[in-house]
């Protein structure tokens, strides 16, 4: 096996004969792989990179304790590992990477859905950003077409600001697109956990369903999984989030996903990982909106059909906010100005 | 007298027995996911204790825990069950981040004290009202402790989130998400780290390691848990009480005060936990801000047999188990879980070690005690320990 | 708001929480404290998952009810034979379970958090009840799992009161001493209590995996070992009883789902609904809890 | 050694020892106890009767020695062979459930069933049946918490005959009855034994061995000394056998010399657990410098009333003072620091912290005087130097001030108890069945003690469920039944029997005779 002796300070590693291979590294946030949702896909970006750059690149991953209080001594321990560039997967390590990214100015850095201020071209840090909200306007508007009932759910996890932008593009899209439609929304709970529990996000799609929502998008993680749950037995549809639930769903559930918010973390940690490897790796923000297909919404087999009627309406609005006629809005005040704007009926 | 030296030595080997057998359990789980022990356990020990930045990250780590070990085992000696540290350190580190930002202009000598009083205060009133309960309505102090946990994160989300939330985090408008936290605290409520202090002793201790006088304080906190169970009238009360309330009542004491005192101390204690990581680490108190300090306190008092020196080591255990975990991760790949797995099989592995170990030495000593006084006169009651002293 | 579906709701919402403080109501008559519970829904929730995966729900329940009651096993070894304490105990377990659950976790579905989908059972239909509108929600697409929790009830009650097991249970729980002398042996007795209150969390982990969801998610038991505790307790240490309070709390989590949010009460105020109430409830229910009377205190025959 | 019947014996136990830490309980023990007679066991605190029953009967294993049983060897490996050969025990703290109801906890352990189910209805009638037989009047499905110490112990003996046992032990069955009932027990022993069971009796009391057993054996320090026919000695001679010395079997007592009125209670009600009137109306006065009894069987209020004078229960109606100081609403601290020793009836429950050291015990209560503390510390050696001084007063019998006032003997601890109590330097000293269950000369010492304190002019309240104490004691004696004082006289002006009458509320005084 590997024979990495703990090293005691910052003392350098001995020179390798071969080229050495570009390491990558990776803190997850707590949670860690197989979440099936932002963690997988930050590792999914890891293994694609991996199988393309096969021996030039060494990759390796850390997972924060429960409390998550060592995220940072977890990006020290790789920095002082001389990583090339390594990933904080989540904004709670938005403070940590900006300490530990000055501490090794030549280490890179990906902060993912982070924002530290001040950053530059030139910075060790790259912010990588979505534009969750873009994403999730497309799938409103697909819910505001699809909805029978003029009712169409959404189930997000914590209310943070994160989620309330998934909720706001949705409340935006689907008003945009179908002017009588309601929007119930409900949130999980108020720790991490709310992530974590199937069981209400089920309870609470049920309950939406039964106050007239026939539509249920949900940003709640592993929570959607009881989102997903309940509409089928139900025969309702719901929407996914971050990658495309209709592929890990079951056979059954399949017909009830509408489709999924996709939010292309492992394309962004790919991406950032080839440009770091062909030494053009650049500091600052890099957003995925709509227009650098960071965000969007996922078609597949089992859910062409579905949207089969609507695809050229989805089409024409990610148009429209690509030519930037169409501003989504990313939290409550901005969504209020929103629908006033809208044309009443 | 040579003779209990003896059992001395075996009291005091028993925790590491213990730890011995949680190691090979240990070991055989790593073999099943292909890693060769000795070596984990080596790079853990080495990554532990030969850094110097790791010994202060194991003290900086234990310092929460000796205040939750502590507050948990104030309530088991009066015979009370905390299990409510948990909220009532969030409360505490929000009362003190709440004056550590609100409060503006203090000389530190004054705002880092009262910083640290309101965090006290946060946890007291957190523990008030199941005491209150308890005393006055006869409600079990684990269930409304364990309820009041769960309305705390509300609580804390709620005060966060809606009510203090930092809005100054430069934000770029549509991108970037806002971390859901208070301001900062004002420069004047941080704790200052032990750094330049080591630096006298020649320890260089490095920047990136947040060790701070709250493991001072913690020390000096299980001093004083020490002379305050054992050596005022009050801890004699708490432990009259604790074992017999009745008893102590007919004595005068009064259960239902000592219970409030016990238990209001226990949460100002716990509203010290989270202090260190706010005002030396952090700086601020977020959503995230650190959990289950209080959950694994349970551990560390029952594992250090709610003593300040038992609980001491067992914080010490259980921060050296987290930074082990750390280096093995890094540099052997083994999974936090397996770590996780280690702590279990050591909590148990230790209680029936120390358990066994205790009825043996019983044993010995009643066999010796009773061939030592077979020949002597029979009847008259000598206590176990008798003739040792 | 639709009360019948509201009760639906809580009914599936107490239904963990229900095993789980049956569970608790044996061990604790025996005289052993269980916090572990938690941990032992952990972990039935994770081998149910792992059961039904690969041979469908009975399976699923087998396989949580066998590696529960293996974790209730070790509770029992550590705190009726070696007398340990039993808090200690516990609270070791719970930690063990986390940490056995994502090793296992990884080791046989290669991710740490989650299973793959299961299928659970056919649900039911009770027939005839299933035609009154108002407790069609009640009665209709009901898990087999439901039926049997509520069936429980009534079976515990009559086995802890009308049986020789439950008679002998009690006694160890309230003088083992006594007991002893009557030629009752303690110590399998508190076995069995410890390890049907595994069999029962077991199966209250199952319930969440298999059934509520269709698969296993951690921490999807979401401290609802505790909240069994609490209702145990609350229920005064009888099976009635912690039928009682868990579906008050049951009730008191689903209504507060149905408390319209957006309004004048910020939602983190809702989510609290469920402690508060509890809390609210036990202080204003003034009486007299009666534990066990040897609860907690590990037996050990003086003089031996 | 006497030989008495034909046959084998039932029992046979040759050279029984069993050791505990530090001193050896039974010490090479020959006992022989012929088929269907009551054979007494007599011996101080501490002797070892309990724990050579407790072999018998398989709770504890002997380190040596040999049982024969009929004749043949037998092993008793635990209780359950015990009652499989038919030994059957009431143990001296009595080993029930008071949860559990009379029928639950008789059928306990061989509960008549079918396929795992309590067969009830079998079980109620077994047990009736039981009752008839010996005569035994008990209602099968009250708890037993509500039940008096004397059905309780019927309870007891009732376990032991459903059981099918050939032999009874009654390990000290009297100390807490009243004079009738213990009547009424000897004529149930009487009825067992013409029934063809065996009895074995342990009693501290040497009158009442006479008058039940038909032989008598005499343990002392863990040795046996030797058995004898009942009828074939005497009082004086048996207790010489167990102590070893002549023994004063009277209390030396002078004349009180009473002084003014330190405990006045006037027209008292005190409410129980169960929320229903345990004292009613009761009035009466304590002087300084005499010694009032409370007579009376266990649950007619004693406990209810004595802990209402300390402050450990609500006065429903009527008011109490001590000194002239009104007490009612005071808080037990205040009504102690007024001057009051209180020595609790359950020494383990009320009396001490069994787990603290003996030292620690010393001072509870006192802990907060300025003489042992102040807030910021205790005073150790103050402490220290006090206990060993109670110690060495009251001439407590230990190893160590250091440990657990749990390993010390009952008799040693209610010493404890009391050097404290009085330490205090009490104008009044309230002692709740202040002997129950030492041995002759604990007895004798504790008595001493209180006649000292009254000589002292103290004035001294003592409860007890032993009539013959309350007797020798007291300068007056009330008697209390059913939460009244029914009686109140001059201990010299009644006998045995009327005192027995007002205890079972069969006879009252006048309501004006009652507090004068
Ligand atoms: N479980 C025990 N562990 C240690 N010592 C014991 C134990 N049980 C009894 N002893 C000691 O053994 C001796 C004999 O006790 P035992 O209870 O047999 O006396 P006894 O004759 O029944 O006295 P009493 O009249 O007080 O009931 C005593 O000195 C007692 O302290
Ligand atoms: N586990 C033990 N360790 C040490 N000594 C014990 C233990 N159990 C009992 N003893 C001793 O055995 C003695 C006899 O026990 P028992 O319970 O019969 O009390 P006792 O002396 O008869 O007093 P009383 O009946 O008034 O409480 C006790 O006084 C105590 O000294
Ligand atoms: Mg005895
Ligand atoms: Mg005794």
């Amino acid at each position: 096996g590997k024979k990495e002796e703990p090293q005691s300070g910052q003392t350098p590693a001995p020179a390798p004969e071969k080229p050495a291979p570009f390491k990558v590294g990776l803190v997850f946030d707590v949670g860690g792989r197989g979440d099936l949702s932002f963690n997988d896909a930050a590792y999914a970006g890891l293994e694609r990179a991996q199988q393309e750059f096969g021996d030039r690149i060494q990759v390796k991953y850390l997972e924060p304790s429960g409390g998550g209080e060592n995220r940072e001594q977890l990006l020290r321990l790789l920095a002082e590992d001389k990583y090339d560039l390594i990933f904080g997967v989540g904004f709670m390590f938005t403070d940590h990477i900006a300490k530990v990214s000055k501490e090794f100015p030549n280490t890179k850095f990906g902060l993912i859905d982070g924002f530290i201020d001040g950053l530059t071209e030139a910075s060790n840090v790259s912010a990588l950003l979505f534009k969750e909200h873009e994403g999730s306007f497309l799938v409103g508007a697909a819910a505001g077409l699809k909805t029978a009932s003029d009712t169409v759910g959404f189930v997000g996890g914590m209310k943070i600001p994160l989620i309330e932008k998934f909720e706001a593009g949705y409340i935006a899209g689907a008003k945009y697109v179908n002017p009588k439609v309601k929007v119930v929304s409900d949130y999980i709970g108020t720790t991490g956990e709310a992530f974590k529990d199937p069981v209400k996000g089920k309870e609470l799609t049920l309950k939406q369903i039964k106050s007239g929502a026939d539509i249920i998008y949900h940003a709640s993680g592993a929570s959607g999984i009881g989102v997903i749950e309940a509409v089928t037995a139900q025969k309702k549809l719901a929407i996914g989030v971050d990658s495309d639930q209709s592929l890990t769903a079951k056979e059954e559930q399949r017909p009830y996903i509408l489709t999924s918010m996709l939010k292309r973390v492992d394309e962004a940690v790919y991406e950032t990982i080839r440009v770091a490897i062909n030494n053009e790796f650049k500091g600052g923000y890099t957003v995925f909106g709509v227009a650098e297909n960071g965000v969007g919404y996922a078609t597949n087999q089992y859910n062409e059909a579905m949207l089969k009627d609507i695809s050229d309406k989805l089409e024409e609005l990610k148009a429209k906010i690509i030519s930037g006629e169409i501003q989504v809005p990313a939290d409550k005040q901005e969504l209020a100005e929103f629908e006033k704007s809208l044309p009443k009926n | 007298m040579k003779k209990r030296f003896k059992y001395l030595l075996l009291e005091i080997a028993s925790p590491f027995i213990a730890i011995l057998f949680a190691v090979l359990i240990g070991a055989l789980v790593m073999l099943v996911i292909d890693k060769n022990p000795v070596e984990v356990y080596r790079t853990m020990f080495l990554f532990s204790f030969k850094r110097l930045d790791s010994v202060a990250i194991i003290l900086f780590g234990m310092t929460p825990l000796i205040f939750s070990g502590l507050a948990v085992a104030i309530g088991f000696k009066a015979g009370l069950f905390n299990i409510g540290i948990e909220g009532q350190y969030l409360i505490g580190t929000f009362l003190a981040a709440l004056a550590g930002f609100a409060l503006k202009g203090l000389p530190t000598f004054i705002h880092l004290p009262l910083v640290i009083l309101m965090g006290m205060l946060g946890g007291m009133l957190w523990a008030w009202l199941p005491i209150y309960l308890k005393v006055k309505r006869g409600v079990h102090e684990v269930i409304s402790t364990i309820m009041l946990n769960y309305v705390s994160f509300s609580l804390i989300h709620y005060l966060i989130a809606d009510v203090f939330m930092d809005k100054q985090q430069g934000l770029a408008p549509g991108v970037g998400n806002p971390i859901i936290r208070l301001p900062k605290i004002a420069a004047t409520a941080v704790m200052p780290k032990m750094h330049s202090f080591l630096s006298n002793f020649g320890i260089n201790l490095p920047q990136h390691v947040y060790l701070n006088w709250f493991l001072v304080l913690a020390l000096l906190m299980a001093v004083g848990y020490y002379f305050l169970v054992w050596r005022t009238p009050f801890g004699y009360e708490l432990r009259a009480v604790g074992h017999n309330p009745a008893g102590a009542e007919t004595a005068g004491i009064k259960p239902g005060a000592v219970f409030f005192k016990a238990f209001l101390l226990s949460g100002a204690i716990a509203g010290l936990t989270g202090l260190s990581d706010l005002l030396s680490y952090f700086g601020y108190m977020d959503l995230d801000f650190p959990r289950g300090y209080g959950f694994t306190g349970i551990a560390v008092a029952l594992i250090g047999k709610n003593g300040p020196l038992g609980i001491v080591l067992a914080a010490f255990l259980f921060a050296f188990l987290n930074r082990g975990a750390e280096g093995v991760q890094a540099f052997v790949g083994v999974p936090m879980e397996t770590i996780v797995i280690l702590q279990g099989v050591m909590i148990l592995s230790i209680v029936v070690f120390s358990s066994v170990m205790g009825r043996y030495i019983r044993q010995q000593e009643k066999k010796e005690a009773a061939l030592g006084s077979a020949a002597g006169k029979p009847g008259v009651t000598v206590g176990a320990q008798g003739g040792v002293k | 708001m639709d009360l019948s579906e509201l009760l639906a709701s809580a009914i599936r919402m107490s239904i963990p929480i229900l095993l789980a403080a049956l569970g608790a109501v044996y061990s604790e008559r025996s005289g052993v404290v269980n916090i572990g519970l938690e941990g032992m829904m952990i972990t039935g929730s994770f081998w149910a998952a792992v059961g039904a995966y690969h041979y469908g729900p009975l399976a699923g329940i087998l396989f949580a009810i066998m590696a529960a009651s293996l974790m209730a096993l070790i509770h029992a070894v550590v705190s009726v034979t070696f007398r340990v304490d039993q808090i200690v105990s516990g609270v070791a377990l719970n930690i063990l379970a986390y940490g056995a659950a994502r090793f296992a976790s990884i080791a046989l579905f290669q991710r740490a958090t989650m299973s793959p989908h299961v299928d659970g059972f056919k649900h039911w239909n009770i027939p005839l009840l299933d035609q009154v509108a108002f407790l069609k929600p009640l009665v209709t697409n009901l898990s087999p799992v439901i039926v049997l929790a509520f069936l429980l009830v009534p079976f515990s009650h009559w086995v802890i009161q009308r049986t020789v097991f439950g008679l002998r249970l009690r006694s160890v729980g309230e003088n083992p001493l006594a007991a002893d002398t009557l030629g009752i042996n303690v110590y399998p007795l508190r076995y069995a209590g410890v390890l049907i209150s595994g069999v029962l969390a077991g199966l209250a982990g199952a319930y969440l995996a298999i059934e509520h969801t269709g698969m296993y998610v951690e921490g999807m038991t979401q401290g609802k070992g505790y909240i069994a505790l609490a209702a145990m307790i609350f229920g005064n240490w009888s099976p009635f009883g912690a039928m009682g309070a868990s579906l008050l709390f049951g009730f008191a989590e689903s209504l507060s789902f149905r408390v319209v949010e957006g309004g004048a009460i910020p939602y983190q105020f809702i989510k609290m609904i469920p402690y508060v109430l509890t809390l609210v409830v036990l202080a204003g229910v003034l009486r007299k809890a009666t534990p066990p009377a040897a609860g907690g205190i590990p037996y050990e025959r003086s003089g031996e | 050694m006497e030989k008495t019947g034909a046959g084998v014996n039932i029992i046979e136990l040759r050279r029984i020892t069993k050791r505990f830490p530090g001193l050896v309980a039974n010490d090479s023990i020959n006992l022989e106890i012929a088929r269907g007679e009551i054979h007494a066991i007599v011996g101080e605190n501490g002797a070892g009767k309990s724990t050579l029953m407790k072999i018998l009967t398989g709770l504890y294993q002997p380190d040596e020695g040999e049982i024969y049983l009929n004749g043949n060897r037998v092993a008793i490996n635990g209780p359950r062979q015990a009652i499989w050969h038919g030994i059957g025990m009431v143990h001296q703290h009595f080993m029930l459930i008071p949860r559990f109801t009379v029928l639950e906890n008789i059928v306990l352990g061989s509960e008549p069933a079918r396929g795992g189910v309590l067969k009830e209805k079998a079980a109620r009638q077994l047990v009736e049946e039981l009752c008839r037989r010996y005569d035994f009047r008990l209602e099968s499905d009250t708890r037993v918490w509500d039940l008096s110490v004397g059905q309780q112990q019927r309870v007891e003996i009732l376990k032991v005959l459903y059981r099918g046992a050939e032999i009874l032990i009654l390990d000290e069955p009297t100390a807490v009855l009243a004079p009738q009932e213990v009547k009424e027990l000897f004529v149930n022993l009487r009825n067992l034994k013409d029934q063809g069971k065996t009895i074995i009796f342990i009693s501290h009391k040497l009158d009442e061995v006479l008058s039940i057993a038909d032989r008598i054996s005499v343990l002392r320090r863990g040795r046996m000394v030797g058995t004898v026919l009942a009828g074939e000695t005497d009082k004086k001679r048996l207790s010489e056998m167990m102590v070893g010395r002549p023994v004063l079997l009277k209390i030396d007592k002078q004349e009180s010399q009473t002084g003014q009125e330190t405990l006045v209670i006037k027209d008292l009600s005190v409410m129980g657990s169960m929320g229903r009137p345990a004292v009613r109306h009761v009035s009466f006065s304590v002087r300084a410098g005499e010694i009032y009894g409370i007579a009376g069987i266990e649950g007619n209020g004693q406990t209810e009333l004595i802990e209402a004078l300390v402050g450990l229960r609500k006065v429903h109606t009527g008011q109490v003072f001590i000194l002239g100081q009104p007490i009612v609403g005071k808080s037990v601290r205040e009504i102690k620091d007024l001057g009051v020793g209180y020595i609790p009836e359950d020494r383990h429950h009320r009396g001490l912290v069994l787990p603290m050291t003996v030292w620690e015990n010393a001072v509870l209560g006192l802990h907060r005087t300025r003489e042992f503390s102040r807030p910021a510390s205790l005073y150790f050696k103050k402490i220290l130097a006090h206990a060993e001084r109670l110690v060495r007063e009251f001439d407590v019998r230990l190893g160590s001030v250091d440990l657990p006032i749990r390993n010390l003997s009952g008799g040693n601890q209610q010493k404890v108890i009391l050097a404290r109590e009085m330490s205090r330097d009490p104008s009044l000293i309230i002692a709740s069945q202040p002997t129950r269950g030492l041995d002759i000369g604990a007895i004798e010492f504790v008595h001493k003690q209180l006649i000292k304190a009254r000589d002292q002019g103290r004035a001294v309240l003592v409860v007890s469920a032993d009539l013959e104490e309350v007797l020798s004691l007291s300068d007056r004696v009330g008697v209390i039944y059913s939460g009244e004082i029914v009686a109140e006289f001059r201990p010299q002006e009644v006998t045995l029997e009327e005192i027995g009458h007002y205890m079972l509320g069969s006879k009252a005084q006048p309501r004006e005779g009652v507090g004068a």
